[in-house]
């Protein structure tokens, strides 16, 4: 059955909910950026889909500083965990709620 | 008019608190002779400004237009007519007496008297400007000044009442703001006088008319105190220092009062003529309401601050019976009210820098150790009851002479009657609070108590005599303010 | 000609403001300059009515044409001041100089030594210029003015020994009660200007005459205005502040609460007489307010046991037969039994020649009772007694007095009291009847209170040496006494208009004898309870013992007012409610409302839970809801 | 070449899928990493079907060269492997969000007409990126510089939170 | 178009589509991967043999003519080797890292084009896929330190991936350089631009190319992490036999791969005069496979933060500096004349020498005169000594001549002057000599002899005590047996075996030794 648009954006759709899932409700705060990094990579599918199925490249430019941002933001987010970690001993989001009103 | 007065008189006292400030040696002595001599320096040239006021003609005199914000069309725009003049007369006097009456403050001297003037720069300011921009800036500078002044130097429990009188002034000028951005926005410009042309009532449709007239109606509503929104005053007043009250009560309801004639009334004829009756009887609840909770009050000041609430319920009655007289009479009472209350509050201060003690029920017969006392509080007290001869009567009589026979609202009748049962009230606990704070055996524990000290007296006896020499002879201010009310009232022909 | 008119009102309150501002606080160490200063004024005061008397006897129609100026002037209303000099002007003048003349002299010896002394005449000087001010006053707006001010003058002077917390009260009574009536009055003003445009009492008289103010509107104004008089006059429902007045020195007691001010009431009536003669009902309310005011007065008068409180109900009690002829004859006006014209003058006749003569006799009467009590240092006459022999002049002056209000036949008592009661008689049949009994209980407890005071022995406790007063109060006595006597004679009630009487013609009436009989009876009752004991008081009292409690207590209306009315209800009722109001729902909004968003701060706080996934999730919820919101609308 | 590209997207697509599943499924951190690893590669197969080559090599040299041997160092270092990754107490709802949001998503996706095109773009992309890129106007350069800076900082950033103090 | 491409669209008119593009790719697969591994081997082969001729020696040349058959010896042994798995690491992880570890050295072939049109597959970003692939090695790494569960194993897999990571983004930015000039990203075009080899324009960007793909491959300068000295054998301690063979063979590949695209980046690819253009590849590859293992044999190991510093301080900004140039002259002289070439020289060596100045090694500030020439000095010994003849000596068939006073094993024993006086049993410091003698006719026979050469200390006592001269050192040096017992050695074997006595304590004899080879002696100066 021909490939339309329709199948990336479902696919994509897909991975995002699976990223968003892991992210809302894993425990080990790696695991949360790794799902984050799922989820960008599904919103990344979803722009390169629309830029063959749209001839226009910007969705490829797009992706590309979606994975920019991906990027930095990974490299932030571990030098956090890994901080908190060194303070905390422990990585588990529920017990890392120091901002707990 | 070249030289130009209003903005000397302005700033004179704002130069004065600059001065203060960069006084090299802040010894008390020379900080008060300085505001002393700036704020009698402002007072005389009222009284100049007085006497040179042409008054033939009817529209604003010494005016003074400079373009300020350009692409707002907003300008720095001066002029004082009828209404203003005599308001800044007595917001000049009633300054040059705050000081005095301030003599004995030794707590921060400097920045007291710093924030006292900048204060009377604020309200001379509202009654000179005539464009809705710098009226409201002028409206915003007196907030600052008033807290710090109450929270600092005041009793009691000073902090909640300052900024409960915060809360309450800014509530009332933001909804001020939004009814002025809401007319700018529609008639284009800030001028009062183009605005009072322009006649918008028919032209901004009645729902939206209604929106504005209401909003800035609010926002002097909250300033002066009409009924629901008047449970700032008793606490500010009690708990503010003397010469703060005799502002804050001399003048600074009154700026309530001149911001209705000037922006609501002269700008929206119509729209103040259909909800005439409902602040009319607004002004009758705040009358009967304030002289009765009055009875109630124990405190001497709080006593004073509630009388003020039902005198101002005059005010409003005045203004919106919308005739020629009854607005004349509105203004006059403003003044004369101010210079009553103000001498009351005065005297009050005094009466407590020499006794300490201002419960009413504690107090009593100091009658015999303090005569000058006496008589200036009964003479204030009485003209407060307005006993003809007094101010009080001369305002109050032309208020409820003018809403009488006005034919602009119905049932105007039955509502002056019933403002007119308020001067019972009014007598009753003035001289209630006379006999018990004053006559009866003399108490021992006042017994060292010294009479009003030689400064005391003069500036006592100077608005005594000027509440006389008005309550005798009204037509000195009378005429100035008929001048400055016929142009507000011609769309009403 | 009217700087003469000007100057006569003006004196004394020139002097007021000599006495306080210069001798007050400058001069307090020699006083007696504020009595001579006071006494030259009201005698120039004097001397210029008398003068005017003669221009206005002289004059056609009795009345000086006076010219007014302009007070104030607003848009298109205007308020003119001006002078009226006509026949009841020029009466009244008279009598206001010559008995504040006799009571300064009077109040010389009686305030000696009092350290007030200039205050006193300062406050004496400006109540006489604001009065003789009220009745000059050409306009109702100048009326009212000194109306306020007069009763001002009674609140500084009932208040005199302000350091006496009972005479501080009654000052502040009398000051709210006349401030009721004043309310009415001014209301009434406000009602006529704003019908009719003026304040001119005369243009007022010629519209209500014409009939240019509707009815209802008339009946009103003239209720107001009667209401006005009613306050100041201590009629019925105000009579309450008059009694307590007593607490004022004797001479104040002497001027305003017995001749002037009081009478202000009666003058007002009066000088608007046309006006509220011209609506019946207005005019049947003040003859039964007036008949029924003289009984209820005289009732009390008899049980009461303070000299001077006895003498305050009788000067009710006399009021309320002013007013009732007044009353009575403008209810024949009314009724149109008696011409127009005619009826009007005779009417005010009527009620002011009474009011001239009582004048006279009352400030007598309160002479004697502050010579008395200067002797005997009290006013109860329960403790005195047998003054006669030791003050005789005291004695004599009263006795004349007692005489002249009974009305017994040749002194001047007699001869007003006589006309109201034949006018009575005429147009109202009932007040007629209540006006006799009325006689005959003055009669009764006037010379209870002689017998009491001056018979029988000295009751007093410490031996007090009575010594007979001193000249300077005994000269004025011996003036009014021969006044009360002479005051009948004098034409008053011609030159004001009313019929004319012979001296001896008054005796052939049935009604005088009638009158006089009563009179008698009264005397005779008296002396035999209190002079021969033939009837001993204490069972009198027993036996008509409900009634004189009732009495005694003086109807209970002082606790009415004040502790009923005044506390109860308002203060600690109304205004309480109001009071609680304001502290807990006004402010308790304001102050709820900081509360509210405090504690709704502190339930918000509660969402932070520092939970990442927490935050994470409300925000997909929150876009999935927007997305629904957006699906579902379109 | 239709069908080698539907039946390469279906297999990509499982493998991706179940990959990300697995990430979000295994207690073993280190094999979620690894299938994370997986499905970066699928998505770059993803981009190759979609004709994007350069994206696909940059999302290999970017997602598992860098962010994937960052993600297996921060599990290096930090010990809580032993303890797996247990899902926290919003299991439930998130699961439930997630399934909503994929439901609402397709729906959208499956309501509204892309009109898309079909055709195949047969050239390669890099040299009409660059052109986008970084030509004068139309050009994203300034994007570029933001994201040459936010990388900066995001270095930095990173060092200085991590350094032994 | 590639040859591949022709096949497969002459292939497409018979077969269904996809089977036309399957088959030849699976195909073309099979070949490649075949040729790839037989070159391996040979690098194999090569570099042990290289390497020994650098340090002067053989290499290996027992397993077949000349030691050809060495690397089959060397799978053959390790196929056969036990496969050990450990017990506390992930299993199913630690048998797939080495398919991980291999896979892309494997995966870069596809695009190394060997001739003008002999490339597996010619894709536009080329070189973009190479980078992207070589990065994958990283995880293989990961997943092996990882799995074997043991602490060493996985610290150095990290210590390899910070190394690989950070020699990675030098190696990238060089290639930049390159790509500056040639303006596309195809393999083909790269070559195609190279009329002037871009070695020559890129200088320092090959230089650094050349160093980031030695630490890539964790060739000796950078071989820290598996070299025997340091942490046990790095990331694949735990592995053994196939596996092992696995790591082995993907480090060789990737060699084979680098050098391959040195070729192809630097020195133009297939072109070349007169060979045919894939041979040109090869010879360039064996080129830079030689260079490889030269600096192997020369250079001394980094220390670990020394190799970490030298990449970020070092390579990093060169190669940033080396593209800013290139981008630089790309703008000025677009055409890239040949005159640049004399330009980047003399900018790469001035960098090179600049840069380096800033560093301090040991204390002392890093200068040219000692570190600059000294690598090349050793470089060119190294050179030097692959014209010296090798000296190794195939021991088993010939021997050194040790030193005429050389003290070996197995004492020489002379049976007729022993006259059993046991003086050298009482000389031993640990009594290892037994002899029991009989009576004989003319004086003691020496009936049992028995010397435990296990515990012999080779002092020489024994022979300085002997006075009859009957006792030898021997100048024998191999003494090796499985049993303990064999090292006993008894009268019997003395009499048989061969003499070869020492000169020691027996000066006179020292004359007619045979002259030492052992250790050849310093050459005298002059």
């Amino acid at each position: 059955m021909a490939v339309g648009l329709e199948h990336f954006l479902i696919l994509s759709a897909v991975l995002f909910s699976i990223g968003l899932y892991g992210a809302l409700a894993k425990r080990n705060a790696v695991v949360i950026l790794m799902c984050i990094e799922i989820m960008l990579n599904a919103v990344n599918i979803a722009m390169v889909a629309f830029s063959r199925y749209g001839h226009l490249l910007t969705g490829q430019v797009f992706a590309i500083f979606i994975m920019v941002v991906a990027a930095a933001e990974v490299v932030v987010g571990l030098a956090l965990v890994i901080a908190i970690y060194r303070s905390r001993e422990t990585v588990d989001v529920e017990r890392i709620d120091l901002m707990k009103w | 008019m070249s030289i130009p007065y209003l903005s000397i008189i302005i700033f004179l006292p704002l130069a004065g608190a600059i001065a203060i400030a960069l006084l090299p040696r802040a010894d008390p002595k020379r900080i008060k002779l300085t505001a002393a001599f700036f704020t009698l320096l402002s007072l005389v040239l009222a009284i100049a400004l007085f006497f040179m006021f042409d008054r033939s003609l009817a529209g604003a005199q010494f005016v003074e237009r400079v373009g300020w914000i350009p692409p707002l069309n907003a300008h720095y725009f001066l002029g004082i007519d009828g209404l203003s003049l005599p308001l800044v007369a007595l917001t000049a006097l009633l300054g040059f007496i705050a000081v005095l009456v301030s003599w004995k403050i030794e707590l921060r001297v400097r920045e007291y008297f710093v924030w006292l003037l900048v204060l009377e720069t604020g309200i001379l300011g509202v009654f000179c400007s005539l464009d809705l921009l710098l009226f409201f800036l002028f409206w915003e500078v007196e907030i600052l000044p008033m807290y710090l002044l109450i929270s600092i130097w005041g009793t009691g429990r000073k902090e909640y009442s300052a900024m409960k009188f915060v809360v309450y002034t800014l509530l009332g000028s933001a909804l001020m703001l939004a009814g002025i951005l809401l007319l700018y926005f529609h008639a284009g410009t800030f001028d009062m006088v183009e605005l009072a042309q322009l006649g918008l009532g028919p032209a901004l449709g009645s729902l939206l008319a209604t929106a504005i007239f209401f909003l800035l109606f609010f926002g002097y509503a909250v300033k002066l105190p009409l009924f629901p929104l008047h449970t700032w005053l008793p606490d500010a007043h009690t708990d503010a220092p003397t010469a703060v009250s005799v502002i804050l009560a001399g003048i600074m309801l009154k700026m309530g009062g001149y911001g209705m004639i000037r922006i609501c009334i002269a700008i929206f004829p119509q729209i103040a003529r259909t909800y005439a009756p409902l602040i009319i009887v607004l002004a009758l609840v705040s009358i009967l309401y304030g002289a009765a909770v009055t009875f109630r009050q124990r405190d001497l000041k709080r006593l004073i601050a509630y009388s003020s609430i039902s005198h101002m319920g005059y005010v409003v009655l005045g203004l919106f019976a919308l005739s020629q007289v009854s607005i004349s009479g509105a203004t006059l009472q403003m003044v004369s009210h101010g210079l009553i209350i103000g001498l009351l509050f005065a005297l009050a201060g005094l009466l407590y820098d020499k006794v300490h003690e201002r419960d009413i029920t504690r107090l009593g017969g100091l009658a015999r150790q303090m005569p000058i006392m006496v008589v200036v509080f009964s003479v204030a007290g009485l003209a407060a009851l307005g006993l003809p001869g007094t101010s009080g009567f001369a305002a109050e009589f032309l208020v409820f002479l003018g809403s009488f026979r006005s034919t602009m609202v119905a049932g105007i009748q039955i509502y002056t009657v019933i403002g007119v049962l308020g001067l019972v009230l009014t007598a009753g606990y003035i001289l209630w609070m006379l006999q018990r704070v004053f006559y009866g055996p003399p108490k021992a524990d006042y017994e060292g108590a010294a009479d009003a000290g030689k400064l005391e007296t003069f500036y006592a006896l100077v608005m005594v005599a000027l509440i006389m020499l008005i309550g005798i002879y009204p037509r000195i201010l009378t005429d100035v303010i008929n001048m400055g009310v016929l142009p507000i009232l011609a769309p009403f022909g | 000609m009217p700087e003469v008119a000007l100057a006569i009102f003006l004196l004394p309150i020139f002097s007021f403001v000599v006495i306080s501002l210069i001798i007050r606080p400058f001069l307090n160490k020699r006083p007696q300059l504020s009595w001579y200063v006071t006494i030259a004024s009201i005698g120039a005061s004097l001397i210029l009515s008398l003068w005017m008397l003669v221009e206005v006897i002289k004059a056609p129609g009795h009345v000086l044409p006076m010219p007014d100026y302009q007070w104030l002037v607003i848009g298109d209303t205007s308020i003119h001041l001006g002078v009226m000099a006509d026949s009841l002007a020029a009466v009244m003048l008279i009598v206001v100089t010559v008995v504040s003349l006799v009571v300064q002299i009077y109040s010389r010896g009686y305030m000696h030594g009092d350290p007030g002394y200039c205050r006193y005449f300062a406050f004496m000087s400006l109540f006489t210029g604001s009065m003789l001010g009220l009745v000059l006053a050409d306009n109702l707006l100048f009326l009212f003015v000194f109306w306020e001010l007069v009763g001002l003058c009674s609140y500084l002077l009932i208040g005199f020994w302000f350091h006496r917390p009972e005479a501080a009260r009654a000052a502040t009574k009398a000051f709210i009660v006349t401030r009721i009536g004043d309310f009415g009055f001014l209301a009434a003003i406000l009602f006529l200007y704003a019908k009719t445009g003026t304040f001119d009492i005369g243009e007022l008289q010629h519209l209500a005459l014409v009939g240019a103010i509707g009815g209802t509107a008339l009946t009103w104004a003239a209720i107001g205005i009667f209401s006005g008089a009613v306050g100041k006059s201590a009629q019925f429902p105000l009579h309450t502040w008059l009694p307590d007045a007593m607490e004022g020195p004797t001479p104040v007691s002497a001027l305003i609460h017995a001749a002037t001010m009081v009478a202000a009431g009666v003058f007002l009536v009066a000088r608007l007489f046309p006006m509220i003669a011209s609506s019946y009902e207005a005019i049947m309310t003040v003859a039964i307010i007036g008949g029924f005011t003289a009984i209820f007065a005289a009732t009390m008068g008899m049980v009461m046991n303070d000299f001077k409180r006895i003498l305050a109900y009788s000067t009710i009690s006399q009021l309320g037969y002013m007013m009732l002829g007044l009353g009575v004859v403008g209810v024949g006006v009314a009724r149109g039994a008696v011409a127009l014209e005619v009826g009007l003058a005779l009417g005010v006749a009527v009620g002011i020649f009474h009011l001239f003569n009582h004048a006279f006799f009352k400030a007598l009467l309160f002479f004697g009772a502050g010579s008395a009590s200067h002797a005997t240092g009290t006013f109860d006459i329960r403790e005195m007694g047998g003054l006669r022999k030791a003050m005789p002049w005291t004695f004599a002056t009263f006795l004349i007095g007692s005489l002249s209000i009974v009305g017994i036949w040749p002194l001047a008592g007699f001869w007003g009291k006589e006309q109201i009661l034949s006018q009575a008689w005429h147009y109202a049949p009932i007040l007629f009847y209540l006006a006799m009994i009325t006689v005959f209980m003055t009669a009764f407890y006037m010379f209870r209170l002689l017998f009491l005071a001056f018979g029988g022995e000295y009751r007093g406790g410490a031996h007090v040496s009575l010594r007979e007063s001193p000249a300077v109060m005994i000269v004025p006595m011996v003036l009014l006494a021969i006044l009360s006597v002479v005051s009948g004679w004098l034409p008053i009630s011609e030159f004001l208009g009313g019929e004319s009487h012979s001296f001896f013609g008054a005796l052939a009436s049935p009604m005088a004898w009638a009158s006089l009989l009563l009179a008698a009876l009264g005397i005779l009752l008296a002396y035999a309870i209190y002079s021969k004991k033939w009837i001993s008081a204490e069972s009198m009292r027993r036996r008509f013992a409900p009634l004189y409690t009732i009495v005694s207590r003086k109807y209970w209306f002082d606790e009415l007012y004040e502790n009923v009315f005044v506390v109860r209800i308002l203060v600690d009722g109304i205004f309480a409610l109001f009071h609680w109001f304001d502290d807990h729902i006004v402010d308790g909004m304001v102050n709820g409302i900081a509360g509210g968003t405090i504690a709704a701060g502190r339930e918000i706080r509660r969402l932070q839970t520092g939970q990442l996934q927490a935050y994470g999730l409300a925000i997909f919820i929150g876009i999935l809801a927007i997305i629904a919101f957006f699906m579902i609308f379109g | 070449m239709e069908t080698g590209i539907a039946i390469s997207f279906w297999i990509l697509a499982a493998v991706m899928v179940a990959s990300a599943l697995a990430v979000v499924w295994l207690r073993d951190i280190f094999r979620a990493a690894l299938f994370l690893v997986l499905c970066f590669f699928s998505v770059a197969g993803v981009f190759v079907i979609l004709g994007a080559d350069f994206l696909a090599a940059a999302q290999v040299l970017i997602y598992v060269g860098a962010i994937a041997v960052l993600i297996i160092f921060a599990i290096m270092l930090t010990r809580e492997t032993q303890r797996g990754s247990p899902s926290g107490r919003f299991r439930f709802i998130a699961f439930l969000v997630g399934l909503l949001f994929l439901v609402t998503v397709t729906l959208v996706v499956v309501s509204t007409d892309w009109h898309a095109i079909t055709e195949i773009p047969a050239e390669p992309t890099t040299s009409s990126l660059a052109q986008a890129l970084f030509s004068g106007e139309s050009g994203f350069v300034l994007p570029f510089e933001i994201a040459a800076v936010l990388l900066l900082a995001a270095i930095i950033g990173a060092i200085v939170l991590v350094r032994e103090r | 178009m590639g040859v591949l491409e022709q096949f497969q669209h002459w292939l497409l008119g018979y077969w269904p589509s996809w089977a036309a593009y399957l088959v030849p790719a699976i195909v073309a697969f099979l070949v490649l991967s075949s040729f790839i591994l037989l070159v391996v081997m040979a690098f194999i082969y090569i570099e042990r043999r290289g390497v020994g001729r650098f340090q002067v020696r053989l290499g290996p040349n027992r397993a077949g003519p000349l030691g050809i058959l060495q690397p089959v010896a060397d799978a053959i042994k390790v196929l056969v080797k036990e496969d050990i798995i450990p017990s506390r690491g992930d299993r199913r992880i630690h048998w797939l890292a080495p398919i991980i570890a291999f896979m892309p050295a494997l995966a870069i072939f596809a695009v190394i084009p060997f001739g003008p049109r002999a490339i597996f597959t010619d894709i536009n970003i080329g070189i973009l896929y190479i980078i992207a692939i070589s990065s994958l090695g990283v995880i293989g790494v990961f997943m092996a330190g990882w799995a074997s569960g043991n602490k060493y194993s996985l610290v150095s897999a990290l210590r390899t991936v910070a190394q690989l990571i950070s020699y990675e983004i030098p190696l990238m930015l060089s290639i930049a350089g390159v790509l500056i000039i040639s303006g596309s990203l195809s393999m083909v075009s790269i070559v195609e631009a190279q009329s002037i080899p871009f070695i020559l324009l890129q200088p320092l960007g090959f230089l650094i190319f050349f160093v980031a793909a030695t630490a890539e491959l964790n060739r000796t300068p950078f071989d820290l992490l598996e070299a025997e000295s340091e942490i046990v054998a790095g990331y694949h301690t735990e592995y053994s036999g196939m596996k092992f063979s696995l790591f082995y063979l993907a480090e060789y590949t990737h060699a084979f791969a680098i050098s391959a695209i040195v070729a192809t980046l630097f020195l133009s690819g297939w072109k070349g005069p007169f060979l045919p253009p894939a041979l040109w590849l090869m010879i360039k590859v064996f080129l830079v496979f030689i260079v490889l293992f030269w600096a192997r044999s020369t250079l001394p190991r980094l220390r670990v933060d020394q190799l970490m510093g030298f990449a970020w301080k070092g390579l990093f900004p060169l190669a940033l500096l080396n593209l800013f140039i290139t981008a630089a002259e790309a703008i000025i002289w677009p055409g890239f004349p040949w005159q640049l070439l004399i330009l980047n020289l003399l900018i790469a060596a001035l960098l090179i020498v600049l840069w380096s100045g800033l560093f301090r090694v040991a204390g002392e500030r890093v200068s040219f005169h000692r570190y600059g020439r000294g690598i090349a000095k050793g470089m060119a010994l190294t050179f030097r000594h692959l014209f010296r003849r090798p000296i190794t000596v195939q021991y088993p068939e010939q021997r050194l001549t040790p030193a005429p006073r050389f003290r070996g094993n197995l004492l020489v024993w002379d049976e007729e002057r022993c006259n059993g006086c046991r003086a050298c049993a009482r000389a031993c410091p640990v009594s290892i000599i037994d002899i029991e003698t009989k009576k004989g006719d003319k004086g003691l026979i020496v009936e049992t002899l028995e010397i435990d050469f296990g515990r012999c200390l080779f002092c020489g006592l024994c022979v300085e005590a002997c006075p009859v001269a009957a006792l030898f050192m021997s100048r024998d040096y191999e003494q090796a047996s499985y049993f303990r017992e064999s090292l006993v050695v008894k009268k019997e074997q003395f009499i048989a075996a061969e003499k070869r006595p020492s000169a020691y304590a027996y000066p006179d004899l020292e004359a007619e030794m045979p002259p030492q080879t052992l250790l050849a002696p310093p050459k005298e100066k002059g």
